[in-house]
């Protein structure tokens, strides 16, 4: 099996090589897109059967490498899960590739190499591969990103995004280094054997928090991500925020949960449950406020990976805590969430992507009533939506009800410090998790409900055979993961048990989702069948009282005059659009932890000028770390330049000072 | 006569034909055929038992690097002879240009394979007088200026190198090596144990302070990123390619002598220090580059402060890695001047403002730069990414204190980096000079440049395992 | 050979003579009294090595002699002369750090050539240790020397003037190689030659010799 | 036989619940009006509203999609499911393993979405406002909610609420401030819910002030209907749950007899008119507060809420 993955990878780089010379052919991308998605196919095949009958036992070692460390792949539980996330969400997209018209040529050799990176990360078992992986994807991803390098956003994204990427191979690195401490050891089962304690320990854990959750998009390293998601094409923004964010948090559980070895203290928790809690509140607040639809969506992923993070979190500090069953639910909803926010957030991503191709725009300000024009696309949608809202019976909801359930246990943990951080997580969590509501509600009434908003929104057509199949595959993945949880988790179960302790089991009994013994348990079949049932009986009730079919007319608006016929969409006066929807949140919590601001431009009387309303925030991170960052780097050019200045003469005597001083310095050591 | 020799005195034979040869197209195509001859004999020289053969010597530490260089010398031959009539050269200059750039290719091949560290510094001396006078061909102030900054800084610097090695013979003299021996790295490495420890550690500060200079390890690094900027970009592409390894591997060398003596200070943390100084200097200075050539001229001093870091870190992995990061350094840094020279030629200008977008109108060209500098600041999947995970991963692991500061000024070269790429490479292309380069020029700087990716990416990636065991021994060699 | 035989006092009155010389160079502001000094640094440096020949019995010591003799006392200052002639440099006067600090200066380095120097040659032949510090002396003087001027020929006899204290040092190390000594010998004059063609291209270029013409056109600066 | 209790219970609970659910709505309005000193509608009046509604032929604006007809079914549907799930006047009913206070707390966010993406469907001004209100309370609403869960199934070691009320009512729990405090804090949340005052005045049409009703406005026949009838389930479903909760006294055991039923039938009925004159006379003796004043109100029963839990975590030795 893993031959059939190392070789599934192989072919995909042997694709991006052969990308180049297919992307002046006009069926080229038809190929390329087409081999992709058979490829990751594949990879969820595979993934589904290694979870299945139990991964393959001995790793695949390759001649390929570094010669002192050459490639060790492997396959274990917790590597299969996200593998199977990345083929579901990797064929959905290709799909979607496929169908959508094609993107410029320079667009097509990274795409494979950007899966096979991914799967390489997965599949690694020693520190060089994984990083290697690591590094490919970020790298074959810049490429698109920088797709539309044409455009100045795009390339500052662009390099934002690679810089991140560089920073987080510079944290990760030394991470590995410090695990593998003087051995130098690097694969995966040697650095099991040496646990890192006490400080060094502690260095390990921040390096990785810093390394992967920059890669994550943590906060408060997340200032890249709403820029750089957006910018790439739909179907790799989708790859980039349902997959690649979750490589980035395997990474984290792997160096944290799996290489650090199971006797770690508690309180390595408490970081992941404050930096998942601000990911979480941050990114829902600014999903709640952007107007841009995929910057929208990009937000929302730093919110589920903060969730995820908090699942983390949580497991470490039950698993420090010796409460193997609760750290075995905390990382159940931080598996199953993962998987199921890589499902849905590739779905709106690629409906985002529909979108702004059939509607010619991803600004909200400029969509608007695109269900009557894209029903498919808008039924999809619907669907992601309402799951990234955490409605039951969506896939959202469930690894949020195990997510909060871990949550609500975390009383047991006999330390007030830890209850009451466990408490203020719990609320910032659910704030977060209606903030999500919020912003999915004003993402699709916005963009599919009302009344268009340009004449070119107006004029939107329904997508391709294969894209509208691209969004119902996972749409129907959506509804079927979230009506079947505790069978899907129960696949997970040799990652729980390699991670939680050996005793740990999913919290999963027949088709329920159980938070433990004597706990409450999630019925999502019998909540679906129940809801259904309800609102059937409901319509056959209300139809037999009430058989009038509903009559049409102009919406009553208020008693608002019927526009004229030069708004062809009625008065857009009326109509809110997304800086409205969003008003209320921008100054109730926007203000405070975004810097919100509005402000009213009103022309004094006599004066013909409209009036104008602005409203806008600056996320924290950019003046409170960016900046600084940047400030410090030029004041040390600064210094680096004058430096530079000198005359020759004044350098032949650096040198000769240099001489002198080493000279001294020599005296100086010989005299001790 | 031995192998070693005709590698080094084939190129200057041909110095010497060149000297005479004043038709172009002809001397072109003899430096090219010289510069061919040389490296199949270059690569025989793998297969060499090791040992010492009078003055010179085979080891795993000079053997790879002695091909690589042949490698980029017929590389980089093949690149000038595509830019030689952007240079606009009269008689004399083409005359001197030629000569000079195999008497180059034959010193440093000499640097990199004498035993006797007195011929070793003749030879590091010949490479740096044949390529002073070349930075300042074009007899701009700049370059003039470059050149003369470049003459003196190294010119003391070799003094200074040449004092250390007298010294050395002293400390070797006293223990009964006189005469050859005196001079002989072999016996010195032999012997030096018995040394006396203080004029080990005289003749290591000397050495560290005269090879160091041509290293370009800061502070005494200030003709590098100018020398780099100026002159043919050929000279450039060597200077940094080559002669910077055979000076870093001469500290090496006495780094190795100096350390066998377990009396004498340690010469380790003075090879970290200057290295570490070199990254951060480089991650600061990259920021306010305005000219491409001075910008990859800083990041060879941070890539050599780099290698520094790793031999002072000491110990097979780190050497490993400071070995594999020189190696890699030379090919993907010769890469990238082919690929800056190009696009010079294609814009009129080498300033970064004037280079852009070039993955639109020259995606050959665009996208190698663009890989050769993302190779270059350390992404997967080519040589130097290995490399630095290796030494980071060392420093991590055995001295966690100096990663920090060494991941710091990696992050700052590599931002630089990523900032330069998206500069050149992407973007609305800027303006293209009046007189296009031919075919035949573009092909010339576009082959090279993909064939330096390839290789770094092969090196990388599929070592094959008898370089990849050679290269094991050689970094067991310096301790 | 210790101190009061003849062959040790020779060989350190010829060595203190050169750093003698050396200061010379250091504070002489006329140039061609700067290019006579230097001549006559290695006039001695000639008979140094001889000196140094006959006393270690090595023959081929008398061949770094002669090249001395002919090269640094003969050759490269018949050259400076003709240079400056050329470039009418002969009112030109260069004046540095002033003339006082870079005395001090200059013994200060010398101080720390002997305290650097001697307590870590026990173990070589006492004629040879302070060959040695005299040697380092004269090479940073030389180097001092290059700072403290601004004019591209006086630095170039500056780095003449290091050469000469790297020779001393080599003749003063018994058993140098032959071949290293030659070659030497040969770079230094070729480093001349190099040097010679600068200082021209530098005053066809900026009608001057003085490099504070030379930094203003560094390539990128600001 | 005891299943078949079970289903039995938990039936005509759902009967009990949907029949009272006007009622509650239609008693609230006439004691708000006795209190006020007017006469007010008859209680029975929401009985005729809705026979009205339904009677009438819907009309649906021109670009009215799908939503606008299938959200007030999934809206009314979800609370029918909730409130299926809180116990009334007997526990152990059937669904009892299924009444979980997260679940419950998700389907009426089903509700909640529904209505808010029906009041966007048509596109006028009101609708979107109502919408982003209400989306924007509950951001506040949920965490409050959410901490009040966490009390009671620190005490009851679950958040099931069949077996929360039967520890409310056999537990020896004693009177302990945290729960006052979560049954302050649990009373807000219900309060913004449902829409009341001082969150949102349930009586006005006056637009500028509105928030539940402003996503009504393009509703019409059964639609309305559908709608209102959510709303006034919805309320009773609140008191429902606060009752058994807070006021766990009478009520039916799981298994018990058909007479504990009645017993307990009483005391429920007993319990909500109570529940209804408290929040009747609340109304009355407040007035409605600035919207951007809600985050506040619902911010202080969050802390409630929190400290609740703080002082869960000192007092019962639990740290």
């Amino acid at each position: 099996m893993l031959t059939a993955l190392a070789s599934l990878v192989g072919l995909l780089v042997l694709l991006a090589a052969a990308a180049v010379p297919l992307g002046r052919r006009r069926q080229g991308g038809a190929v390329v897109h087409g081999a992709c998605l058979a490829a990751a196919a594949l990879l969820a095949l595979l993934a589904a059967a290694a979870l299945a009958v139990g991964p393959p036992e001995a790793p695949l070692r390759l001649p390929l490498g570094p010669p002192w460390s050459r490639m060790v792949l492997a396959l274990d539980g917790l590597s299969a899960w996200f593998l199977l996330l990345l083929g579901l969400s990797g064929a959905a997209a290709s799909l979607f590739a496929l169908g959508h018209p094609p993107g410029p040529a320079r667009t097509l050799p990274p795409y494979p190499l950007f899966l096979a990176g991914m799967a390489l990360t997965l599949l690694a078992a020693d520190a060089f591969t994984l990083l290697f992986g690591f590094e490919l994807m970020s790298l074959a991803s810049w490429a698109l990103v920088a797709a539309e390098h044409q455009r100045a956003e795009s390339r500052r994204a662009a390099r934002l995004y690679l810089v991140f990427a560089a920073f987080s191979a510079l944290c990760l690195i030394p991470a590995f280094g410090l695990l593998a401490g003087p051995t130098g050891a690097l694969e995966f089962a040697t650095l099991r054997t040496l646990p890192p304690e006490g400080a060094r320990g502690a260095a390990v854990l921040a390096l990785a928090l810093l390394g992967a959750g920059a890669k994550a998009g943590l906060v408060p390293l997340h200032a890249w991500l709403p820029l750089a998601h957006p910018a790439a094409p739909s179907h790799v923004s989708a790859l980039m925020s349902g997959v690649m964010t979750k490589v980035a948090l395997y990474v984290l559980a792997r160096l944290v949960l799996d290489l650090c070895g199971p006797a770690q203290p508690s309180w390595w928790g408490l970081p992941l449950l404050a930096l998942g809690a601000a990911s979480a509140l941050l990114g829902a607040l600014r999903a709640a406020l952007e107007e841009d639809a995929k910057a929208l969506l990009a937000c929302s992923t730093i919110e589920n990976v903060g969730l995820i993070t908090i699942g983390l979190g949580l497991a470490l500090v039950f698993r420090g805590a010796d409460l193997a069953a609760l750290a075995a639910l905390a990382l159940s909803a931080a598996l199953l969430h993962a998987l199921n926010h890589g499902v849905f957030k590739t779905l709106l991503f690629l409906a985002a992507g529909a979108v702004a191709h059939a509607a010619g725009s991803r600004a909200l300000g400029r969509l608007g009533g695109l269900v009557h024009a894209m029903p498919v696309t808008a039924a999809c949608a619907l669907v992601g939506a309402l799951a990234a809202a955490a409605l039951p019976p969506l896939s959202g909801f469930a690894g949020e009800w195990l997510l909060l359930q871990a949550l609500i246990a975390g009383w047991r943990v006999a330390d007030i410090a830890f209850q009451v951080a466990i408490a203020a997580t719990l609320a910032l969590a659910a704030m977060a998790a209606a903030l999500a509501a919020a912003a999915m509600v004003r993402l699709f009434g916005v963009a599919f409900l009302g009344r268009p908003r340009t004449p070119r929104g107006a004029g939107a057509h329904e997508v391709s055979a294969p894209e509208r199949w691209a969004m119902i595959l996972p749409a129907g993945l959506t509804v079927l993961l979230g009506l079947f949880p505790a069978p899907v988790l129960r696949l997970a179960e040799p990652a729980i048990a390699a991670l939680a302790g050996p005793v740990a089991l999913a919290p999963a009994r027949g088709l329920s989702l159980w938070a433990g013994d004597g706990a409450t348990a999630y019925l999502p079949l019998v909540a679906a069948a129940l809801l259904a049932l309800a609102g059937a009986a409901l319509a056959f009730a209300v139809r037999r009282r009430s058989p009038l079919p509903a009559a049409r007319g102009p919406a009553w608006d208020c008693g608002f005059i019927a526009p004229p016929a030069h708004l062809p969409f009625g008065d857009p006066l009326t109509q809110p659009g997304p800086a409205g929807i969003a008003q209320p949140l921008r100054r109730m919590l926007g203000e405070a932890l975004l810097r919100a601001r509005e402000r009213v431009d009103m022309p004094e009387p006599g004066e013909t000028r409209p009036a104008r309303h602005a409203a806008g925030f600056r996320d924290p991170s950019l003046p409170l770390l960016l900046a600084p960052a940047a400030w410090l780097r030029e004041r040390l050019a600064d210094q680096g330049e004058r430096l530079r200045h000198l005359t020759i003469r004044r350098w032949l005597s650096l040198s000769f000072a240099t001489l002198v001083a080493l000279l001294a310095l020599l005296a100086w050591l010989e005299a001790r | 006569m031995p192998l070693p020799w005709i590698v080094v005195l084939l190129p200057w034979a041909g110095a010497l034909a060149l000297a005479a040869i004043a038709a172009p197209r002809l001397a072109a195509r003899v430096n090219i055929g010289v510069a061919a001859l040389t490296f199949p004999l270059a690569l025989l020289l793998l297969f060499q038992p090791h040992g010492v053969q009078g003055w010179t010597r085979v080891d795993a530490l000079n053997a790879p690097f002695v091909a690589l260089a042949a490698f980029i010398g017929l590389t980089t031959a093949v690149f000038s002879a595509g830019q030689l009539d952007a240079e606009r050269f009269d008689a004399l200059r083409l005359r001197a240009y030629h000569a000079a750039f195999q008497l180059f290719l034959g010193a440093q091949a000499l640097a990199l394979l004498s035993d006797n560290l007195g011929i070793m510094w003749v030879a590091i001396e010949i490479a740096t007088l044949a390529s002073v006078l070349m930075v300042a061909v074009h007899n701009t102030p700049a370059a003039i200026e470059a050149a003369w900054k470049f003459f003196l800084l190294c010119g003391v610097g070799i003094a200074l190198a040449l004092f250390g090695t007298i010294v050395l013979y002293l400390a070797a003299q006293a223990v009964g090596g006189a005469g050859e021996a005196g001079l002989s790295w072999a016996s010195l490495h032999a012997v030096a144990a018995e040394c006396d420890p203080g004029l080990l550690n005289l003749a290591f500060v000397f050495l560290l302070v005269g090879y160091g200079t041509k290293a370009g390890l800061v502070p005494l690094h200030a003709w590098l990123p100018d020398a780099e900027a100026e002159g043919p970009i050929a000279i450039s592409a060597v200077l940094s390619g080559l002669l910077l390894n055979a000076a870093l591997m001469a500290v090496l060398r006495a780094k190795a002598i100096v350390g066998a003596n377990p009396e004498a200070v340690a010469p380790g943390p003075f090879l970290l220090a200057l290295g570490l100084a070199s990254v951060l200097l480089a991650g600061v200075s990259l920021w306010r580059r305005a000219d491409a050539r001075r910008f990859f001229g800083w990041s060879s001093v941070g890539h050599m402060g780099m290698a520094a870091f790793a031999f002072g870190l000491g110990g097979a992995a780190a050497n490993l890695a400071g070995l594999l990061h020189m190696a890699g350094h030379s090919v993907v840094k010769s890469a990238i001047f082919f690929g800056v020279g190009l696009s010079a030629r294609i814009k009129g200008s080498q300033r970064l403002a004037d280079i852009g977008g070039l993955i639109g109108t020259h995606p050959l060209l665009g996208w190698g730069l663009a890989l050769a500098i993302a190779a270059v600041a350390g992404l997967p999947p080519f040589l130097l990414f290995a490399s630095e995970f290796l030494l980071l991963q060392e420093t991590a692991g055995r001295a966690w204190w100096l990663a920090l500061p060494l991941a710091l000024g990696l992050f700052l070269t590599v931002a630089a980096k990523v900032a330069a790429l998206q500069r050149l490479c992407l973007g609305d292309p800027t303006p293209d000079a009046a007189e296009a380069p031919g075919r035949a020029a573009r092909l010339s700087a576009v082959v090279p440049l993909w064939l330096h990716l390839g290789l770094a990416l092969l090196l990388g990636l599929l070592m094959p395992p008898a370089l990849a065991g050679l290269m094991a021994e050689a970094a067991r060699i310096p301790g | 050979m210790t101190f009061g035989q003849l062959p040790y006092d020779v060989a350190h009155l010829l060595g203190g003579i050169m750093v003698l010389l050396s200061f010379v160079l250091l504070y002489q502001r006329r140039v061609s009294a700067v290019i006579g000094a230097f001549a006559v640094q290695g006039g001695v440096l000639a008979a140094a090595a001889a000196w140094q020949a006959w006393v270690q019995g090595s023959p081929h010591l008398y061949v770094t002699a002669l090249i001395a003799l002919v090269a640094k006392a003969a050759l490269i200052p018949l050259a400076l002369r003709a240079l400056v002639r050329r470039l009418d440099l002969h009112r030109t006067v260069e004046t540095a750090l002033g003339i006082g600090p870079s005395l001090i200066a200059g013994v200060a380095v010398v101080a720390l050539a002997i305290l650097v120097v001697l307590p870590v040659t026990a173990r070589v032949a006492i004629g040879t240790r302070e060959e040695m510090a005299l040697a380092l002396s004269v090479i940073l003087l030389g180097m001092l020397m290059m700072i403290t001027r601004r004019n591209a020929i006086l630095q170039v006899v500056g780095l003449m003037s290091m050469e000469n204290g790297l020779i001393l040092a080599a003749v003063g190390a018994a058993g140098m190689p032959l071949v290293v000594e030659l070659s030497t010998a040969a770079l230094v004059l070729l480093a001349f030659v190099v040097g010679g063609v600068f200082v021209f291209q530098i005053r066809e270029r900026f009608d001057s010799v003085d490099i504070g013409f030379l930094e203003i056109h560094r390539g990128e600066r600001r | 036989m005891a299943l078949l209790g079970a289903v039995l219970a938990q039936l005509l609970h759902l009967a009990l619940l949907l029949a009272a659910a006007p009622l509650v709505v239609g008693g609230t309005r006439w004691m708000k009006a006795r209190l006020t000193g007017r006469r007010g509608p008859s209680p029975l009046q929401p009985f005729r509203d809705l026979d009205k509604l339904l009677r009438k032929r819907p009309l649906l604006a021109e670009n009215a999609s799908w939503i606008s007809e299938w959200a007030p079914h999934a809206a009314l549907a979800a609370t029918i499911l909730a409130a299926a799930l809180v116990p009334s006047f007997a526990r152990g009913m059937v669904l009892a393993p299924a009444a979980d206070l997260v679940l419950l707390a998700g389907l009426l966010a089903i509700a909640r979405v529904a209505l808010a993406l029906a009041g966007m469907d048509v596109g006028t001004a009101f609708g979107g406002l109502g919408a982003a209100r209400e989306m924007s309370f509950s951001a506040f609403a949920e965490p409050a909610l959410i901490l009040c869960v966490l009390v009671l199934a620190i005490l009851a070691g679950t958040t099931n609420l069949d077996v929360i009320a039967a520890t409310m009512r056999e537990g020896q729990l004693g009177l302990r401030v945290s729960l006052a405090l979560a049954l302050l804090a649990l009373a807000a949340v219900a309060v913004a819910e449902n829409a009341r005052i001082p969150v949102d005045n349930p009586a006005t049409h006056l637009e500028l002030t509105m928030v539940h009703e402003a996503m009504l406005l393009e509703s019409s026949g059964r639609h309305l209907a559908l709608w209102e009838y959510q709303s006034a389930l919805r309320l009773t479903l609140w008191l429902a749950l606060l009752a058994a909760v807070f006021l766990p006294f009478g009520t039916a055991p799981a298994g018990a007899g058909p007479l504990a039923w009645v017993l307990g039938l009483l005391a429920w009925v007993a319990k909500i008119g109570a529940l209804a004159a408290v929040l009747a006379a609340f109304e009355s003796a407040i007035a409605k507060m600035r919207v951007f004043r809600v985050p506040e109100f619902l911010g202080a029963a969050l802390l409630l809420a929190l400290m609740a839990a703080a002082l869960l975590f000192v007092s019962t030795g639990l740290a």
